[in-house]
Parts: structure tokens; C-alpha cells; sequence
């Protein structure tokens, strides 16, 4: 019979515990983030879809053609096109795709680069109801970029 | 004609006011409690703290299709958000909420309808609700639902013993099942009050507690929310509904808590009486302002407690009534008989 | 089973939870036949969103499967990222620098706290309270935005490499690491308050769904499903990978067979992350975190490995074949809470429908994994 | 579980199944495979039947054992018996030999650090093998998985439906000629 009393007694005890709890918090301000009102601003690590990187002297990409990103991609989601073209010594970048649907930023690509010519960007808010949107031409960001 | 017409007619018109309007804006504080107890900011995009969101709600409630699936039992499908509604505010027509208090018309009783059997009514009125949950389960035709409406209505038939217990020492101890005179019995100050031994009510906060928790459960509200367990039961009774058939539902559960909680505050609160004896002017007068005070501090009770505690299982529930409530309630009832013949021996 | 249910009179109906279910926490379905409110027979039914991870694992070459990894189990992803690099550095005879193996051990356990955090939000939903998982989720963003400033992702990392690391951790990341402890440290006795003390919840999971440890032996399990059996079994202590045996700390082992005990279990394996990561931090040292000599075109020599890592679940086990090609012949992934699921069929007769979502709740399933 | 016993019982357990080859026939697979693959020569012949004990910081396992396909149930039993738990089932396409690979993951869970792995090869064009379900339960799940992915049937298994692949593929992924669908 005590122990009868005695449990009554503690789950009584816990759940006023647990009132407790949650009446406080309820007087602590909120932590989310209203998020179309506030953006965060991402952290320089954060990996978005590849872009090419702009070299700040000649300001153009760094792209020398190789190939080796679209070779070491496991889901093969970079087309990369290079030309030759006379006087210029290798390839040129004519084109430089990516099929943003299939990547999984796993950050292949970037480590194949012998040239550092492509790296992650910030971008996250990304949303369409159309797949084409993304797929990006890398090379004319870039452009837009300049 | 008759003036007491048009007040029953502006009455009736103002209960199912009130109710409609408790139901949208009990959502309203059930949800903007419920994200700030989570430490989130709740509805805030439509209106100035998203306050003209049970509006935009109800707008899209009232626009959806409602749907009918196949082969369920239609007459009853239909019939059975009314049984969730209509009772809830037949019992909100005899519920007194008081004197005014202030103001010219400081003496104007604020009810409907009072019956001098207003308790037992009540009562009646609220064993109707299992009915919606039973046939809005069956009807639907869906293994969920159907298990949901055997729990709600075990549930149910076992909350209601410890709850009518409790309500008969309260009538023992006053000498009437008329809500108003229940109150004016406990005149005085709080310790007069029933939820005090003082008055003969023997286990005083016990009973009370008791008595709320049965509300609880006879509301189906969290922790009691077997018949609509979503992590079981997907929506329960009501999983089959759309539109404004979900829409009665919700409104007849938001309802109950309304009535559930204006019933506690009669028979254990004081009702409308203040805190303090009456002799203290202005905050000792009766007013209708202590009733609502009263009724939604324990709503929000009710909030806080759905959102603080996992779900019971149905034999822990059902262990709670049978193997503690309805004991405690028994033993009270013997002992404030006992209590009502001692107290004025000693000249209490 | 249900035909034998119903030869016996009983009156049975079938009950069809899932695939798209709120206590299923993704696309599992599990096919009742229920007497009343009792489960008769539960057969749970896979394959919703199996993706043949293992196919993926022979036309890819070694380097190109690791993105895979993040993929099974999406809440440990690190867990399995680990699994994978070591067995292909035990193929390869690659030495990891002790500063590489320092990070991943602590970012592991971090991850390993933030699954256990989600499970633990979830599975206090699954009881019906919906409070905790938030304030579960206030905390597990801390650890995402510490992963997220090294690891670049939130979720499906893929940050080691054979023999290292994509990129070294700075300073900041550490004090962010030792804040947050101090943080969860002040919080672990509030969830205990909210949750573990509550009369309702002991109510739903003590004494509900009991497993022998007979019962795991015959079935597989392992994790914190084995050790609440009373098992002292965890593959970081007893066959000891990484840095693990440098590192102090102690497996969490309760002997009641309930569901309470696999909660007890989870919570206190927080803690002891949370003293492994201590340590990671104050013994890291300076150096290296790639090994110097990686080839650049992994081929392992022809043979079969084994290799098993701790994941948050479980063992986490990856047997595979090697045909000497830069591709592997076979690729095994032997997921946790496959095995652990498999014994809900015969441990979920007889309880009650809510207790055995309980029950089913305390196993912490990730469908991914078990569909692969 | 006693590691001694277990070795001994595989021992003797291999050695029965071996009807022509005597017992000390198979040489250590490490040294042939190294071989092989230095010479960059034909791919290794398969390997005949027999117990080797390896190191499992290089291969994860104690003991690799490979036996007929009638004696895993054998087997099973016998290390069911030394409380060894089943870890997982699955299978291997050895295309050029026209043979399947049924490979059988044991471990044990008590304290000591002792990885088991039984083998055994059937004909590719008659993929049958008695199932472990009577001995372990968790056999069941395991066996279903790889009847889906490479289409070998477990002879007395209680349900051998497809468990990951969806009820009516008739396809198995994980066959080597298997050309997607």
C-alpha cells in the first residue's frame, strides 16, 4: 500500500518536473530564424555547386582543359570541352557544364584539379519546379560574375 | 413580445459566438504557445502575430471539398461532426459566467439558459460526445478510425465514473445541482472555495486535480489523445475527414476544453467570485472578469500539458481510472459524507 | 501466420501500417494482423527506397563510391564514411597520420551525438510528445553547424579521404566543439528532467519489448539494441579501430532487455562521446593530415576484406571483393538496423499496437540504410 | 566460444567435403594472390576447399573457411553451438568459373575479437543451398536479400520472396551478366 502511495506520489512529483520545464521555456526567446526575413550567410567551407574560379590578374578561369573533373565524377554530372586553337598554347575552354541534379558534392572534381580552376560556391537558395534550371553553363556565370 | 426571448435569442447567438470564437482562437494561443514552449515564433506572417490566422484557417477549411470515400455508412459519416458540435454548445448555453461586475449593469447575470438541474445536464449532454467519436470512427470504414472509437469510448465511459463521483460530493456539500448556486455557496474568500476541504469536500486539491484530469481525458486532449494518437492511429476518428467535418471536430474538441475548464471552475474555483471576501471593494466583487481569469488559466494548463508529456497507453489509462481515480473518488464521497455531519458539530 | 491466426477462430484483421505512416519515419511498411488492439503478426515489408548501393559500389571506382557512403544512413553518415576509408587503407597498407585520425574520431562522435539526438527527439514523438524532439533539434543544429564549417555539409558529408582528411580543422572549430559541450553538458539534465524521470513515458517503456540476448545473438543485432540487452559488446572497444584504444572512455551496458534500457543506452553513449571528444581535443596533435604517400589509383590487391566500424546503430560491416581492378569486384554493406529490424516479427507478438510502435520506435530505424 | 574448438570442428568439417584433395592441398590464398597479381597473369584459379586462418588486421577475419555447399548448415550449426551470431549473407558472381560464391559472415559478440567467415561454391546454372533459417533466425532477411540480387535459391527457406527488389522484378542485379532493366 505504501508503495502504492509512494509511486502516485513520484510521477506526480515528475510531471510537475516536466511542467516546470516547459513553462520556463516558454518565457525564453524563441532561437529560430525567420527565414525569408533573415538569410544566414554561409560558412567559407560551405559546399554549393562548383563554379569556376576567377583569376584576379588575367580575370578569366584557370580551366585548362584536362578533362580530369569530368573523369574522377562519380555520377558524371560535368561536361567539359576544350579546343585547340592557333597560337595558343593548349586547350581552350569552349564549354564547361554542369548537371547540378545528379551532383553530389562530394568534392572529386575539385581535388582532380591540378589547377585549382574550380571550387565550391555559397549558393543555397536554389529551388525551381524545372529540372533545366539546373543545369549550369559554368563558363557563363563566370561571365557574369566579371 | 416577450424581453426574455430576445435576450434567450441574443444569448444563444452570443454562446455560439463565443464558442466559435474560443475554438479559433484557442487554436490561435494553442500554437503560439506550443512554438514558444519550443523556442519557435509560431504563426507570424498572416496579421500582426499571425492573429488573423485561425481566420485564414477557416477560410481554407470552409473551401476544401469534402470528401467521401468509398463505401462508408454517408448518414452517419454526416451526421456524426454535429454530434461533436452541437452538444458542446447545448452545454454552454446553461453554463452561468457571472455577474458583469462593473460598470451599469454590475449585476447582470451573463447565461443563457440556467436550469436548477444544470449539472446533471451537463453530464448528459457530455456522454453525447462519445457518440461523434463512435460513429465518425465507424462510419468512416477505416481499421484506424474503428480502433480509435473502441478507445475513445472505453476511455470515455471510464472517465466519466470518477468525474460524476467527484461532482456528487460537490453537489453533497452544497445541497444543489444549480451551477449558480454551487458558486454562491462558496462565497467568502478562496478558502471557502471547494477545491479546500473547509466546505466538506474531504481530498479538496485532490478531487480537484482528479477532476481536471478527467476533463482531460473526456476532451481527448493530450496525454489522453488515444482516440487520435497520430504516431499510431495517423489521425484517429478522424482520419477520413476533410473540410468543415474536420473543421466541427477540431471545433467540438477546443469546445469541450472550454467546457471542461468553465465546469472546473465552478465546482472547485469559486466561479466568479474573487479571490477575496467580498467586503474589499473592487477586487472583492464578484465579476464575470475572475470567471474567464480562472477558465483560461487552466486552458492554458491544459496547453501546457499537451505539450510537455508523451501520450499514456490505453491500459495506463484505464489503470489511472479504475485502479486510482475512481477509488479516491469513492473513498472522498464516503468521507465528505462523514465530513458534512462533523463539521457543524464543530461548529464550522 | 495470419492464416494460422485465423484457424484458430480468432478474430483477426489485417492492419496495413506504411509505407506512408508518422511512426514509421520514412517508407517502411509493416504489415499487421491484429486481434484487437494486439499484434498477432508484424511483417515488415523493404525495399521503398532501395537505391542497390551495392551494384553502384562495382562500376565505381574506389574513390568514386565514398559520396555513397553519406548516403545509407543519412543521420551517421560519418559513421559509414569511416567504415568505408579504413577498409580500403587496410587494403592499401595506407598509414593515416595521427592528426587525421584524431579529426575523424572526433567528428564521428559528434555525428554519433547528433543521430542520437534525432533519434531521441523522434522517438519521444513517436510516444506522443513533440516538445523534446525540439529541443533536441536546438541542440543537434549546434553540432550541424560545427560539422558544416569543416565539412562543408550539413547531412551527407563526404569528408574523409584515403590516408586523410578533404581539409584540416582550425581553431575555431575546436573552441566551437568545447562551447558545445559545455552547452549539452547544462542540457543533458534537463532532457532527463523533461523526458527519461517522466511517469508516463517509464510507464510506455519499461518492461515493453523485451529482448533476450539470446534473442539479438540469434538475430544479429548489435548497438545499442545488443548492449541493452546486457551484451557489453561495441566494435570500438572490442576490435578496436583507429584511435580508439588511446582513448578512454566506457560502453554504456544495461541489463533490463526493455526499450527503457535502449533509451538509457543511447543517452548515456552522449555522454561518453562527449568525453571522447574531450579527449580528442586535448590530445590532438599538430602534423599532417593526409599520408604522404597515397597512389593516386587505388588497386587493391586481389582478395576479399572484411572491415566493421561502430556506427551509431550498430555494426556497421563492409565485406569486399577486389579483383585487383580500380573497381571492386563485390561490395558488401552489411547495415545495422537490417539485422535489428529483422527481429521485430517474432519480438512484436503479442503487444499492444502502441507498445510495439514503442518498441519499433526504440530500435531507431534509418530506412535507407536498411533498403540501401 | 572456444576459438580452438571452432577451428578444429571447420577443420575437420572442410576436410570431409574434400573428396579428392587431401587435406593439406590448399595452399595460403594470400601468397597465390600476390602472386597473381604480380604477373598481372589470368585471374586466380578458384580455390579449393579448406580452412586458413588470416590475419585480421589485413582481412578483418580470423578464419576463412570454405566448404561444400551441403555443409554450411553444418557449419552454421557448429558455431551456433559456440555462440557465434550470423552477421550477414551474401553472395559473390564468379562469372568465369560459372560458379556463385555464398559467403557467411559469423562474429561474436561476447568480449573476445573472432571473425568467421564460411564459403562455399555452387554451380552457377543450378544456384541451390539449403537454408540457415532453422539455425539462425536471422538468416531469414539475409538469404531473401540475396536471393533478390543474384537469384540462388535457399532449399526449406519459409518465405523466399523478394524482399528489397519489388514483388515481381525477375531480374538479379547483382549477377554479373545482368545488363540493367
Amino acid at each position: 500500500m505504501a508503495g502504492y502511495f509512494k509511486s502516485i506520489l513520484t510521477g506526480t512529483k515528475s510531471l510537475v518536473t516536466g511542467l516546470k520545464i516547459t513553462q520556463a521555456e516558454f518565457f525564453r526567446k524563441p532561437i529560430t530564424l525567420q527565414y525569408p526575413h533573415e538569410v544566414l550567410v554561409m560558412t567559407p567551407r560551405y559546399r554549393g555547386h562548383i563554379q569556376l574560379v576567377k583569376n584576379p590578374e588575367t580575370g578569366t578561369h584557370q580551366c585548362i582543359s584536362c578533362g580530369l573533373c569530368q573523369k574522377g565524377c562519380p555520377s558524371g554530372c560535368i561536361t567539359v570541352r576544350g579546343e585547340k586553337r592557333e597560337g595558343v598554347k593548349g586547350k581552350v575552354l569552349v564549354q564547361y557544364d554542369l548537371d547540378f541534379t545528379t551532383c553530389s558534392l562530394c568534392g572529386q572534381c575539385i581535388e582532380n584539379c591540378k589547377p585549382g580552376a574550380i571550387e565550391f560556391s555559397l549558393e543555397y537558395n536554389l529551388a525551381s519546379t524545372r529540372k533545366e534550371d539546373f543545369h549550369y553553363d559554368l563558363l557563363a556565370r563566370l561571365e557574369e560574375q566579371k | 413580445m416577450d424581453i426574455n426571448l430576445v435576450y434567450m435569442v441574443l444569448f444563444l447567438a452570443g454562446i455560439i459566438g463565443f464558442a466559435a470564437l474560443n475554438a479559433a482562437y484557442l487554436v490561435w494561443v494553442e500554437r503560439k504557445g506550443a512554438a514558444r514552449i519550443q523556442r519557435r515564433t509560431g504563426p507570424s506572417e498572416v496579421g500582426f502575430a499571425g492573429l488573423l490566422q485561425p481566420l485564414a484557417d477557416g477560410a481554407k477549411l470552409m473551401s476544401k471539398q469534402i470528401l467521401f470515400p468509398d463505401g462508408i455508412d454517408k448518414p452517419l459519416f454526416m451526421l456524426a461532426p454535429m454530434f461533436a458540435m452541437i452538444p458542446a454548445v447545448m452545454i454552454l448555453v446553461t453554463i452561468p459566467f457571472g455577474p458583469v461586475g462593473f460598470g451599469p449593469f454590475a449585476d447582470f447575470m451573463l447565461v443563457a439558459r440556467e436550469m436548477n438541474i444544470g449539472l446533471l445536464m451537463i453530464f448528459a449532454f457530455a456522454s453525447v460526445n462519445v457518440m461523434a467519436l463512435l460513429l465518425g470512427g465507424w462510419s468512416s470504414k477505416n481499421k484506424y478510425a474503428v480502433i480509435s472509437a473502441a478507445r475513445a469510448v472505453s476511455q470515455d465511459i471510464a472517465y466519466e465514473i470518477p468525474m460524476i463521483l467527484i461532482a456528487i460530493t460537490i453537489v453533497m456539500t452544497t445541497g444543489s445541482m444549480h451551477l449558480s448556486t454551487i458558486v454562491e455557496s462558496q462565497a467568502g474568500g478562496f478558502w471557502n472555495w471547494n477545491w479546500l476541504p473547509l466546505q466538506g469536500n474531504l481530498f479538496g486539491p485532490v478531487t480537484f486535480i482528479i477532476f481536471f484530469i478527467c476533463s482531460l481525458a473526456e476532451t481527448n486532449r493530450a496525454p489522453f489523445d488515444l482516440g487520435e494518437a497520430e504516431s499510431e492511429l495517423i489521425a484517429g476518428f478522424h482520419t477520413e475527414y476533410s473540410s468543415m467535418g474536420f473543421g466541427l471536430f477540431f471545433m467540438g474538441e477546443y469546445a469541450n476544453i472550454v467546457i471542461g475548464a468553465a465546469l472546473t471552475t465552478i465546482l472547485f474555483l469559486g466561479g466568479w467570485l474573487s479571490p477575496l471576501p467580498a467586503s474589499i471593494p473592487f477586487i472583492g466583487a464578484p465579476s464575470v472578469v475572475w470567471f474567464l481569469l480562472k477558465m483560461y488559466l487552466l486552458i492554458w494548463t491544459v496547453v501546457l500539458i499537451r505539450w510537455t508529456y508523451p501520450r499514456v497507453t490505453l491500459w495506463s489509462l484505464l489503470n489511472l481510472a479504475w485502479k486510482i481515480m475512481i477509488p479516491f473518488a469513492l473513498v472522498n464521497l464516503l468521507g465528505s459524507a462523514a465530513l458534512i455531519k462533523i463539521l457543524p458539530m464543530l461548529g464550522l | 501466420m495470419s492464416s494460422q491466426a485465423l484457424s484458430q477462430n480468432q478474430e483477426v484483421f489485417e492492419l496495413n501500417l506504411g509505407p506512408q505512416h508518422p511512426a514509421t519515419h520514412g517508407v517502411l511498411r509493416v504489415k499487421l494482423v491484429m486481434d484487437g488492439e494486439y499484434v498477432v503478426d508484424a511483417e515488415p515489408v523493404l525495399g521503398y527506397i532501395h537505391r542497390m548501393h551495392e551494384l553502384m559500389g562495382e562500376n565505381r571506382t574506389w574513390a568514386q563510391y565514398l559520396p555513397n557512403m553519406g548516403r545509407l544512413d543519412y543521420l551517421s553518415a560519418l559513421s559509414y564514411n569511416l567504415g568505408y576509408v579504413e577498409l580500403v587503407e587496410k587494403m592499401m597498407g595506407i598509414e593515416v597520420p595521427e592528426r587525421a585520425e584524431y579529426i575523424r574520431v572526433l567528428t564521428t562522435e559528434l555525428n554519433r551525438i547528433s543521430s542520437h539526438l534525432l533519434w531521441f527527439g523522434a522517438f519521444v514523438l513517436d510516444l506522443g510528445g513533440f516538445t523534446p524532439l525540439l529541443y533536441a533539434f536546438d541542440d543537434r543544429e549546434q553540432i550541424l553547424d560545427l560539422l558544416e564549417s569543416v565539412t562543408g555539409s550539413r547531412l551527407t558529408y563526404c569528408y574523409y579521404r584515403f590516408g586523410g582528411l578533404y581539409n584540416d580543422v582550425d581553431d575555431d572549430f575546436l573552441t566551437g566543439c568545447t562551447q558545445f559541450l559545455k552547452r549539452l553538458r547544462s542540457r543533458m539534465p534537463m532532457y532527463h528532467d523533461l523526458v527519461t524521470g517522466n511517469v508516463i513515458l517509464r510507464q510506455r517503456l519499461v518492461d515493453v519489448g523485451p529482448i533476450s540476448a539470446e534473442m539479438c545473438r540469434r538475430y544479429g543485432a548489435t548497438g545499442p539494441v545488443l548492449r541493452g540487452s546486457g551484451v557489453n559488446y561495441d566494435v570500438r572497444k572490442n576490435e578496436p579501430y583507429s584511435i580508439y584504444p588511446e582513448l578512454d572512455f566506457d560502453v554504456p551496458v544495461y541489463n533490463e532487455c526493455d526499450s527503457m534500457a535502449r533509451y538509457m543506452v543511447r543517452m548515456d553513449e552522449i555522454e561518453q562521446s562527449m568525453r571522447i571528444i574531450e579527449q580528442c581535443i586535448a590530445q590532438m596533435p599538430q602534423g599532417d593530415i593526409m599520408a604522404p604517400k597515397v597512389p593516386k589509383m587505388i588497386k587493391p590487391e586481389v582478395g576479399d576484406y572484411y572491415h566493421a566500424v561502430e556506427a551509431a546503430r550498430g555494426t556497421f560491416g563492409i565485406r569486399t571483393v577486389s579483383d585487383g581492378k580500380n573497381q571492386a569486384y563485390r561490395m558488401k554493406l552489411r547495415a545495422p538496423t537490417f539485422c535489428n529490424l529483422s527481429l521485430f516479427q517474432e519480438a512484436s507478438k503479442g503487444m499492444l499496437l502502441a507498445d510495439a510502435l514503442a518498441f519499433m520506435g526504440s530500435l531507431d530505424l534509418v530506412i535507407p540504410e536498411i533498403d540501401r | 566460444m572456444n576459438k580452438a574448438t571452432i577451428t578444429t570442428q571447420l577443420r575437420a568439417l572442410a576436410a570431409t567435403g574434400m573428396v579428392d584433395e587431401p587435406e593439406t592441398a590448399p595452399a595460403p590464398v594470400v601468397e597465390e594472390v600476390e602472386e597473381g597479381a604480380k604477373k598481372k597473369a589470368a585471374p586466380p584459379a578458384p580455390r579449393k576447399n579448406g580452412l586458413l586462418e588470416v590475419d585480421p588486421a589485413r582481412k578483418g577475419v580470423h578464419l576463412d573457411v570454405q566448404l561444400n555447399g551441403d555443409q554450411v548448415v553444418a557449419a552454421a550449426q557448429a558455431l551456433d553451438a559456440e555462440g557465434m551470431q550470423l552477421e550477414a549473407i551474401t553472395g559473390v558472381d564468379w562469372i568465369n568459373d560459372n560458379e556463385l560464391e555464398l559467403v557467411y559472415d559469423y562474429s561474436y559478440t561476447g568480449g573476445e575479437f573472432f571473425r568467421v567467415v564460411v564459403r562455399a561454391r555452387i554451380p552457377r546454372d543450378e544456384p541451390n543451398i539449403s537454408t540457415l533459417c532453422d539455425v539462425f533466425p536471422s538468416a531469414n532477411w539475409h538469404e531473401r536479400e540475396t536471393y533478390d540480387f543474384f537469384g540462388i535459391n535457399f532449399e526449406g527457406h519459409p518465405q523466399l520472396e523478394n524482399l528489397l527488389l519489388p514483388e515481381d522484378s525477375d531480374f538479379h542485379p547483382l549477377l554479373k551478366d545482368f545488363k540493367g532493366c
